[in-house]
């Protein structure tokens, strides 16, 4: 499973082609292709309103496009039920973290990784923690809350059990919306760690606008813009640009909010 | 921030209750204990204790109990209240009641039949002549129609009050449809006047305390496995439906499915239960299975506590003991007296006559533990 | 083609009664996720009303009574509201069996008061006769149904989508909390919309004593379809639920017309049922992105 | 105001005690709640005052009767359950009860299991003869069958038949079916709608265009009222078309409103303004106990009498043994409000006189029409040649 | 201007918040900071009576109104901006500002073209349901929201959450020319620098206490990171 990504010319695991999404005639997308090859870490931005969330939500059957194709490891995505696409291995957070909130922390990690196994099966009552669990509390340093319930989090906090949701599904594409939004600078950090760390056996693509967070751990940057794709390079191709500086970035581009000098 | 109020369908409904009410849901856990202590109750106790006329009632009101346990998986669990129950207790009785129509009419026409100017046995009577078929249907079709139902509203994530007032809806259809096929269904007057059940007499006090034995027994083993299942992760996949289905489909699994199973479940267990208050009760009529019927049933899990499956047995108990006492008492006032406890119960406790206890046992717990010393010996406990 | 013109005002006619007792549910129902199955008897209530103002007015009974059936049915509600619902809010399942039990008391409430057989309130003879048609004849009690609903759609309308008080209702509808920190004093505005659905039931009842019996189970012949009504036309939309009304009252009168009452309500269930496959949050659907 | 709804055990006049050998306990057995109530709490009054008048004559066999009343809260299960209880819990000597032919039902298994009286006082759909029901009030062919006579004698030969989707309505109507096709009447439709229906313009529409010359009405309950009201706004009057009805009695047609229902037919076999000294002293008797504003109608009527007759059984039977006071009914006979009813000993029924009536303006019932003499039960019209085909 | 004293509170009986302690002066800029589940929103949400506080008390303008509803604390001046871009979804972005402005005491429509001179990429969006703007467009619609009350103390959990880099100088503007006006801000952010620049005092909350307060130049340099990082 743990197919380690090669260069950008490995193979494609979603291609996006031609995509529109129209909203009482309002087009949030507009015509987007988008290739992501295995293995690779993707970095999406844009201005508020670009499209973003709703390129996430066309790709996971939330939202059905006005056109296009969207195909993941040679399967067409597009029409088929939102289950269906995770069962094939795409998963996704959400923008506001929505987790169980009467189950506890493990209990909403064991659900999560626990849809491949068979219906009967579930019958069964959950005994320990399993091994994708545990990693996933390992990693998401929610262990001491491992038995709280999940409504007593804090927004962080809920932001982590999402990741760790993700995680515990095991998923061949991760698709990450705004996951460090709201929290503390050193927790940045380890979620970088960590999404480096997830990078390297999977394919992800992250929906970020915290530049620093990007210039650390990006490589390839596709910004958005008015539901079209504005432009795709490195993170230093995609600061310079003086289009991208003028939609997103703002005036002053250099000194971004988070850096410390 | 939380938003506590969510009525608009499409967003995922996530319920923050009072810290009380999580709890309850974790009392439901624990109680082995307390299952054998109401087991040794009902089947050595009760039948000493009762004479035959209320070992009868206490029969029925066990029956009632089954139909509510179910509601307790898919309301207290699931979220789905089903307004609409009375359809597969109905079903599950009118199969039982077929068969025992025909067993005392020996092959001929059932009595109904003959004044309702029936000529011929109908073709969907036929096949009740076997006990086998019978008891079989009075669990099958519940389990199919609600199978057939469930895929088709969940599939369109048709939920909450649309929900309720659909299988409300559906009680009421039943019901005319019933009562509107005279020939067919004996109309409002249903299913009466049997006399055996598998070649014993029907009213004899031997029987009916066997037909006891039975219905506690099933009871028992229901609540065993509806336990089991609310236990299991798939009970937990239940809550999670419950409190955020669209989330739930982002996880990999199919909301339709979860909700179904549980609605299908419960209808099976309202079907296994009709079929038992027939011969219990000697009657299965339109008026047991529509819409006041119905929400009753759901009013005896509100009241027992939703939260717990023994409170849904509780509830069941209690509260058709109350009618029959009440009503005995003073006839007119059992509705102020329903509507009144009802309301109180809702307002002031919404976990239920359970949820009551689990917070006694809660502030005997706390009591206790405050007590000088406690901490030193739960250390030593728990070393 | 004569039976389609000669049912076509039938249908009509079912329509406004149905709309009627549907309107005061889209507020309480639509605009704050209430099920109110005490709703019917609000309506009783109504009716009630026509009935004792008929001993000091006499055959202007039914007029009269419809701004006092308002008031005094929302004053019901709005005591529901103090004393019980609003500890219920974000729990719509809950509100259902909460006021079922209030529905109870209240029937049980009004055979002793009134007694349990039913009562009589004389129409006005304004209203008696009808308007022929079609080779049948529309009665006037019918129309002024009609019209009465027409009157208090329009007035909702107006009121939901015009006035300031409308757009704060829907603000905490949507977003209790949100509502209370933006300054909206949200126990007001929940006495306000629950007094206003509840007035909508009153005047329900009165003009339902022009076609009906006017007793302690008024309320439940009509609960069901009312909430059909709602269900249809989506949540707490005054447009949709205008829309389920007419369908649903057209449905019928065909349905009954070419087979008979019992089969014509089954009938009417099935489509629902499989109309809400279709159009699963009903006619007119409130979107929103979901989980976001 | 019903006087006494909730009342349980109300005493004679002496409030006998619980000390057994100087009372005899009767079960009284109605819906006291529910949609049933509306009709059977009035029946239960009329029992209550039959008691008390033969408590206050000194009882029967020298004991004090006390009433247990049991509420059947319009549920048919309850109905038979609450028999059940009074039957083995309070050993009672014999049961009055039920109104509606369900509950009549319900209730038969246990009372023919239980070898126990029921003694049920509200006119039926035949075709029925439990040896352990005695049947005050009229089978068909004195009551449905004198109402069809009527219309043929006044040409009314075109029928509309409307009903509440039930037993008994269908089963009177596969009667007037039968009997239209031997006396060359014509039924123009047959319509039946859910108990509590309440809208009726789909259906009036119907009437309007078979432009019958009656209506025959066996619609029960709320309904009555929606459907008289719609059918006079639609602008069908008594004069054109009458409405025949067999379940509107005068406690009714308050509720329906006499404006609505004025100049419409009933049949029956007692009013309140039957023309006879017994049922003077009936109407005051009640009124004075029940308040001015109250009326009687046949139900009340039929199981007033039932207690004289149980009474009177008793007492020739010299005790409350069923099966002694079961024989010794047979052939009874008193004076009662309604004229002379005999028990018939073959099948339990009570020979009784068939009346037609008016509704008039002030809200009771003239009579128009009355068969003369007491009709003998005929619960499964035997003797009717045209009902050969029934059951 | 606000003032809070030993303020306690938690949910059900979990305490979160143990004695918490802060001044907001007149046009202060005061800046809440601490991990995540600290207390922080905990600690806004009971200052504006979202939350019943167990102890303590919250003082505005020298009024206790520490039993007060939120919308009375609306009333007397204190705008809330609460975590989580919250919108009302089915009113429009126009909708959700009148609704606001109705129920301020001021009323002035005014205020309306004053929060979109702040926030102009609202303007072509008035019309659309709220409930379908993308995550950011909500955020700045929550925070005109605030503004057309014309609050004297403008309370703002994490602003800029969601919000592409553009638009963050964007508010961060429009809070120092708010500030600048006069206006007192209590702000929750996890930008450091951000919230450095602009404050002028500070208060580091863990695990329910203050573990640290003063004013911005006491915190410069490494210091916050050692404390932030406890
Ligand atoms: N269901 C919908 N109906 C109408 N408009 C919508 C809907 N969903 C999204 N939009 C609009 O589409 C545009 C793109 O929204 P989207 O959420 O994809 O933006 P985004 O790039 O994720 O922005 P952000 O970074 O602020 O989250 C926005 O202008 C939004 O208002
Ligand atoms: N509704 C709740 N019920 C019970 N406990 C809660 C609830 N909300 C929050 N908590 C708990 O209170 C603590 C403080 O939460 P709060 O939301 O105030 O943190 P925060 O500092 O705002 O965090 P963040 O930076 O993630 O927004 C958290 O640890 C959380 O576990
Ligand atoms: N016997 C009757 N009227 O049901
Ligand atoms: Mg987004
Ligand atoms: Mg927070």
């Amino acid at each position: 499973m743990s197919v380690n990504g090669g260069g950008p010319a490995a193979e494609p695991l979603l291609e996006i082609r031609d995509l529109s999404v129209v909203f009482d005639g309002f087009r949030a997308l507009d015509g987007v292709d988008l290739t992501v090859a295995k293995g690779e870490l993707r970095f999406l931005i844009g201005p508020n309103g670009a499209g973003k969330t709703t390129l996430v939500d066309v790709i996971t059957g939330l939202t059905r496009p006005a056109t296009g194709s969207v195909r993941f490891a040679g399967a067409e995505l597009v029409g088929r039920r939102e289950h269906e696409i995770v069962r094939m291995g795409v998963g996704r957070t959400f923008q506001t973290s929505v987790v169980f909130e009467e189950l506890t922390v493990v209990e909403n990690l064991d659900l999560a990784a626990s849809f491949r196994r068979p219906l009967w099966s579930l019958l069964r009552r959950r005994k320990g923690v399993s091994d994708a669990v545990a990693r996933a509390l390992e990693v998401t340093g929610l262990t001491d809350l491992a038995d709280s319930a999940a409504g007593t989090l804090s927004h962080g906090q809920r932001q982590w059990l999402e990741i760790g949701m993700l995680i515990a599904q095991e998923p061949r594409l991760l698709l990450l919306d705004e996951p460090v939004a709201g929290m503390s600078k050193e927790e940045r950090a380890r979620t970088g760690e960590l999404l480096t760390r997830i990078a390297e056996e999977h394919t992800v693509i992250v929906i970020e606008h915290d530049m620093d967070f990007l210039r650390r751990h990006a490589s390839v940057v596709t910004v958005l813009h008015e539901g079209k794709v504005l432009m795709e390079g490195s993170v230093d191709q995609v600061r310079n640009d003086p289009k991208v500086r003028e939609v997103y970035l703002g005036r002053a581009a250099q000194p971004v909010p988070g850096e410390v000098g | 921030m939380t938003v506590t109020l969510k009525t608009v369908p499409e967003r995922p409904v996530q319920r923050r209750r009072p810290a009380a009410l999580a709890r309850v849901t974790e009392a439901a856990r624990s109680g082995p204990g307390l299952f054998v202590v109401v087991a040794l109750l009902l089947l050595a106790v009760a039948p000493v204790a009762l004479e035959p006329f209320r070992l009868n009632l206490l029969a029925k009101y066990l029956c009632y109990a089954i139909v509510a346990l179910g509601i307790g998986l898919a309301w207290g669990r699931g979220g789905m209240l089903t307004l609409g129950q009375g359809v597969f207790f109905g079903i599950g009785g009118y199969s039982m009641g077929m068969y025992l129509k025909l067993n005392d009419a020996g092959g001929e026409l059932p009595d109904f039949m003959v004044w309702s100017g029936v000529e011929t046995l109908p073709a969907l009577w036929a096949p009740f002549r076997s006990p086998a078929f019978a008891l079989a249907a009075a669990v099958v079709l519940p389990v199919a129609i609600a199978t057939v139902l469930g895929l088709l509203v969940f599939r369109r994530r048709v939920r909450g009050a649309y929900f309720a007032i659909l299988t409300q809806a559906l009680a009421a259809a039943l019901v005319i449809l019933l009562v509107g096929q005279q020939g067919l269904t004996g109309g409002t007057n249903g299913l009466t006047n049997f006399f055996e059940l598998f070649g014993q007499d029907l009213a004899a006090d031997g029987t009916q305390r066997g037909l006891y034995f039975v219905v506690a027994i099933t009871l028992g083993v229901l609540f065993l496995f509806a336990w089991q299942l609310a236990r299991s992760r798939f009970g937990r996949l239940l809550v999670a439906v419950r409190d955020a289905e669209d989330r739930v489909r982002f996880l990999g699994y199919d909301p339709a499915v979860v909700k179904t199973i549980t609605f299908a479940v419960a209808a099976g267990m309202a079907g296994i239960a009709g079929a038992l208050f027939v011969p219990v009760v000697g009657i299965i009529s339109p008026a047991l299975l529509g819409v006041v019927p119905s929400l009753e049933f759901v009013v005896m899990v509100a009241v027992g506590g939703r939260y717990a499956l023994g409170g849904a047995v509780l509830g069941a108990v209690l509260m058709n003991y109350a009618k029959t006492a009440f009503s005995e008492e003073f006839a007119g006032g059992w509705l102020y007296l329903q509507g009144a406890l009802f309301i109180l119960v809702m307002t002031l406790a919404p976990g239920g006559v359970a949820g009551l206890l689990a917070s006694a046992r809660d502030a005997v717990a706390r009591w206790r533990r405050a007590r000088p010393g406690w901490a030193a010996r739960e250390a030593k406990e728990a070393a | 083609m004569q039976a389609f013109l000669n049912q076509l005002p039938v249908g009509l006619s079912i329509a406004a009664v149905l709309l009627l007792i549907a309107l005061g549910l889209t507020f309480t129902f639509g605009q704050m996720g209430v099920i109110n199955m005490a709703h019917g008897e609000f309506i009783m209530a109504g009716a009630y009303t026509a009935y004792l103002l008929q001993a000091v007015v006499g055959t202007a009974a039914v007029p009269v009574a419809l701004p006092v059936a308002f008031i005094v049915a929302g004053a019901m509600g709005w005591l529901l509201e103090r004393l019980a619902i609003r500890r219920f809010y974000g729990r719509p399942l809950d509100t259902l069996l909460l006021t079922w039990g209030v529905s109870l008391v209240l029937q049980q409430l009004a055979r002793d008061l009134f007694g349990a057989p039913n009562v009589q309130v004389v129409a006005p003879t304004w209203l008696s006769g009808g308007l022929p048609l079609f080779g049948t004849q529309i009665p006037y009690a019918r129309l002024f149904i009609l019209a009465l609903a027409v009157g208090c759609v329009l007035a909702i309308w107006a009121y939901l989508a015009r006035s300031s008080q409308g757009r704060r209702m829907q603000a905490v509808m949507q977003n209790r909390q949100l509502a209370a920190i933006g300054g909206i004093n949200t126990g007001r505005v929940d006495q306000l919309t629950f007094f206003i659905g509840s007035g909508l039931a009153g005047i329900a009842g009165v003009a339902l004593t022009l076609i009906g019996p006017v007793g302690p189970t008024l309320g439940t012949y009509y609960i069901v379809d009312a909430f059909l009504v709602v269900v249809c036309g989506g949540l707490g939309r005054l447009g949709g639920a205008v829309l389920a009304a007419f369908g649903l009252g057209l449905l019928n009168s065909y349905a009954e017309f070419w087979t008979n009452a019992s089969l014509a309500k089954v009938i009417v269930f099935a489509v629902i049922i499989a109309f809400l496959q279709i159009r699963p949050q009903g006619l007119f659907v409130l979107r929103s992105r979901a989980l976001t | 105001a019903c006087g006494s709804g909730t009342s349980q055990t109300e005493g004679g006049a002496a409030g006998g005690g619980a000390g057994a050998g100087d009372t005899i306990k009767v079960g009284i057995l109605h819906s006291l709640s529910g949609t049933m109530a509306i009709s059977e709490v009035t029946v239960k009054d009329a029992e209550m005052l039959a008691i008390e008048e033969i408590n206050a004559a000194g009882g029967v066999l020298g004991k004090k009767l006390e009433p247990i009343v049991e509420d059947g809260a319009s549920d048919w299960p309850t109905f038979a359950e609450k028999a059940d209880k009074l039957i083995t819990q309070d050993k009672v000597a014999t049961v009055f009860g039920g109104w509606t032919s369900a509950s009549r039902k319900a209730m038969l298994p246990v009372f023919e299991r239980r070898k126990a009286l029921l003694w049920y006082p509200v006119q039926y759909e035949g075709l029925e003869s439990s040896p352990y029901i005695f049947y005050t009030g009229a089978t068909t062919n004195q009551q449905i069958v004198p109402a069809l006579d009527y219309l043929k004698e006044e040409g009314k030969k075109r029928i509309f038949l409307v009903g509440s989707d039930y037993v008994f309505p269908r089963t009177a109507n596969k009667i007037i079916k039968a009997y239209a096709a031997a006396n060359g009447m014509e039924i123009l439709g047959e319509e039946y709608t859910p108990l509590g229906h309440t809208e009726y313009s789909t259906l009036v529409n119907k009437i309007v265009d078979a432009k019958p010359d009656a209506v025959f009405n066996t619609l029960n309950g709320d309904s009555n009222v929606a459907f008289f009201k719609q059918l006079k706004s639609a602008g069908v009057t008594a004069e054109d078309t009458p409405v025949m009805s067999v379940s509107i009695a005068e406690e009714e047609v308050k509720g329906i409103g006499v404006d609505n229902i004025a100049g419409h037919l009933v049949a029956w076999n007692y009013y309140q303004t039957t023309d006879l000294p017994e049922n003077e002293a009936f109407v005051k008797a009640f009124k004075a106990r029940y308040g001015e504003d109250r009326v009687t109608s046949d139900p009340m009527e039929a199981g007033y009498n039932a207690v004289y007759l149980w009474a009177e059984a008793v007492k020739k039977a010299g005790t409350t043994e069923v099966e002694a006071v079961k024989k010794a009914a047979a052939g009874i006979s008193l004076k009662r409000p309604e004229g002379t009813v005999t028990i018939d000993g073959e099948n339990q029924h009570l020979y009784k006189t068939a009346r037609i009536g008016v509704i008039e303006k002030d809200g009771l019932i003239r009579e128009v029409w009355n068969s003369g003499e007491p009709i003998k039960p005929d619960p499964y019209l035997k003797t009717y040649s045209w009902a050969g085909g029934l059951s | 201007m606000l003032s809070v004293r030993g303020l306690e509170s938690g949910y059900g009986r979990a305490r979160v918040l143990f004695g918490v302690s802060l001044d907001v002066e007149p046009g202060q800029l005061v800046c809440v900071m601490g991990r995540n589940g600290v207390g922080k929103t905990t600690l806004l949400n009971t200052i504006m009576g979202v939350i019943p506080a167990t102890a303590g008390t919250v003082t505005f303008e020298g009024r206790d109104v520490t039993k007060l509803k939120p919308h009375e604390r609306v009333r007397l001046g204190m705008g809330y901006v609460p975590q989580g871009h919250e919108t009302f979804p089915q009113l429009s972005v126009l909708g959700n500002l009148l609704v606001t402005l109705e129920a301020s005491p001021h009323r002035d429509e005014s205020a309306i073209d004053e929060a979109l001179e702040i926030f102009p990429r609202l303007k072509p969006l008035l019309k659309r349901r709220a409930g379908f703007l993308s995550g950011g467009q909500q955020q700045q619609l929550a925070i005109a929201r605030a503004l057309v009350t014309r609050p004297k103390l403008l309370i703002l959990d994490e602003p800029t959450e969601g919000i592409q880099p553009s638009i963050i100088l964007e508010i961060e503007e429009a809070i120092e020319r708010l500030h600048a006006s006069g206006l007192a801000v209590l702000l929750v952010e996890q930008y450091v620098d951000l919230a450095l620049r602009m404050a002028d005092r500070f208060l580091i909350l863990d695990a329910g206490h203050v573990v640290h307060s003063g004013s911005a130049d006491e915190l410069r340099g490494e210091e916050v990171h050692r404390l932030l990082a406890v």
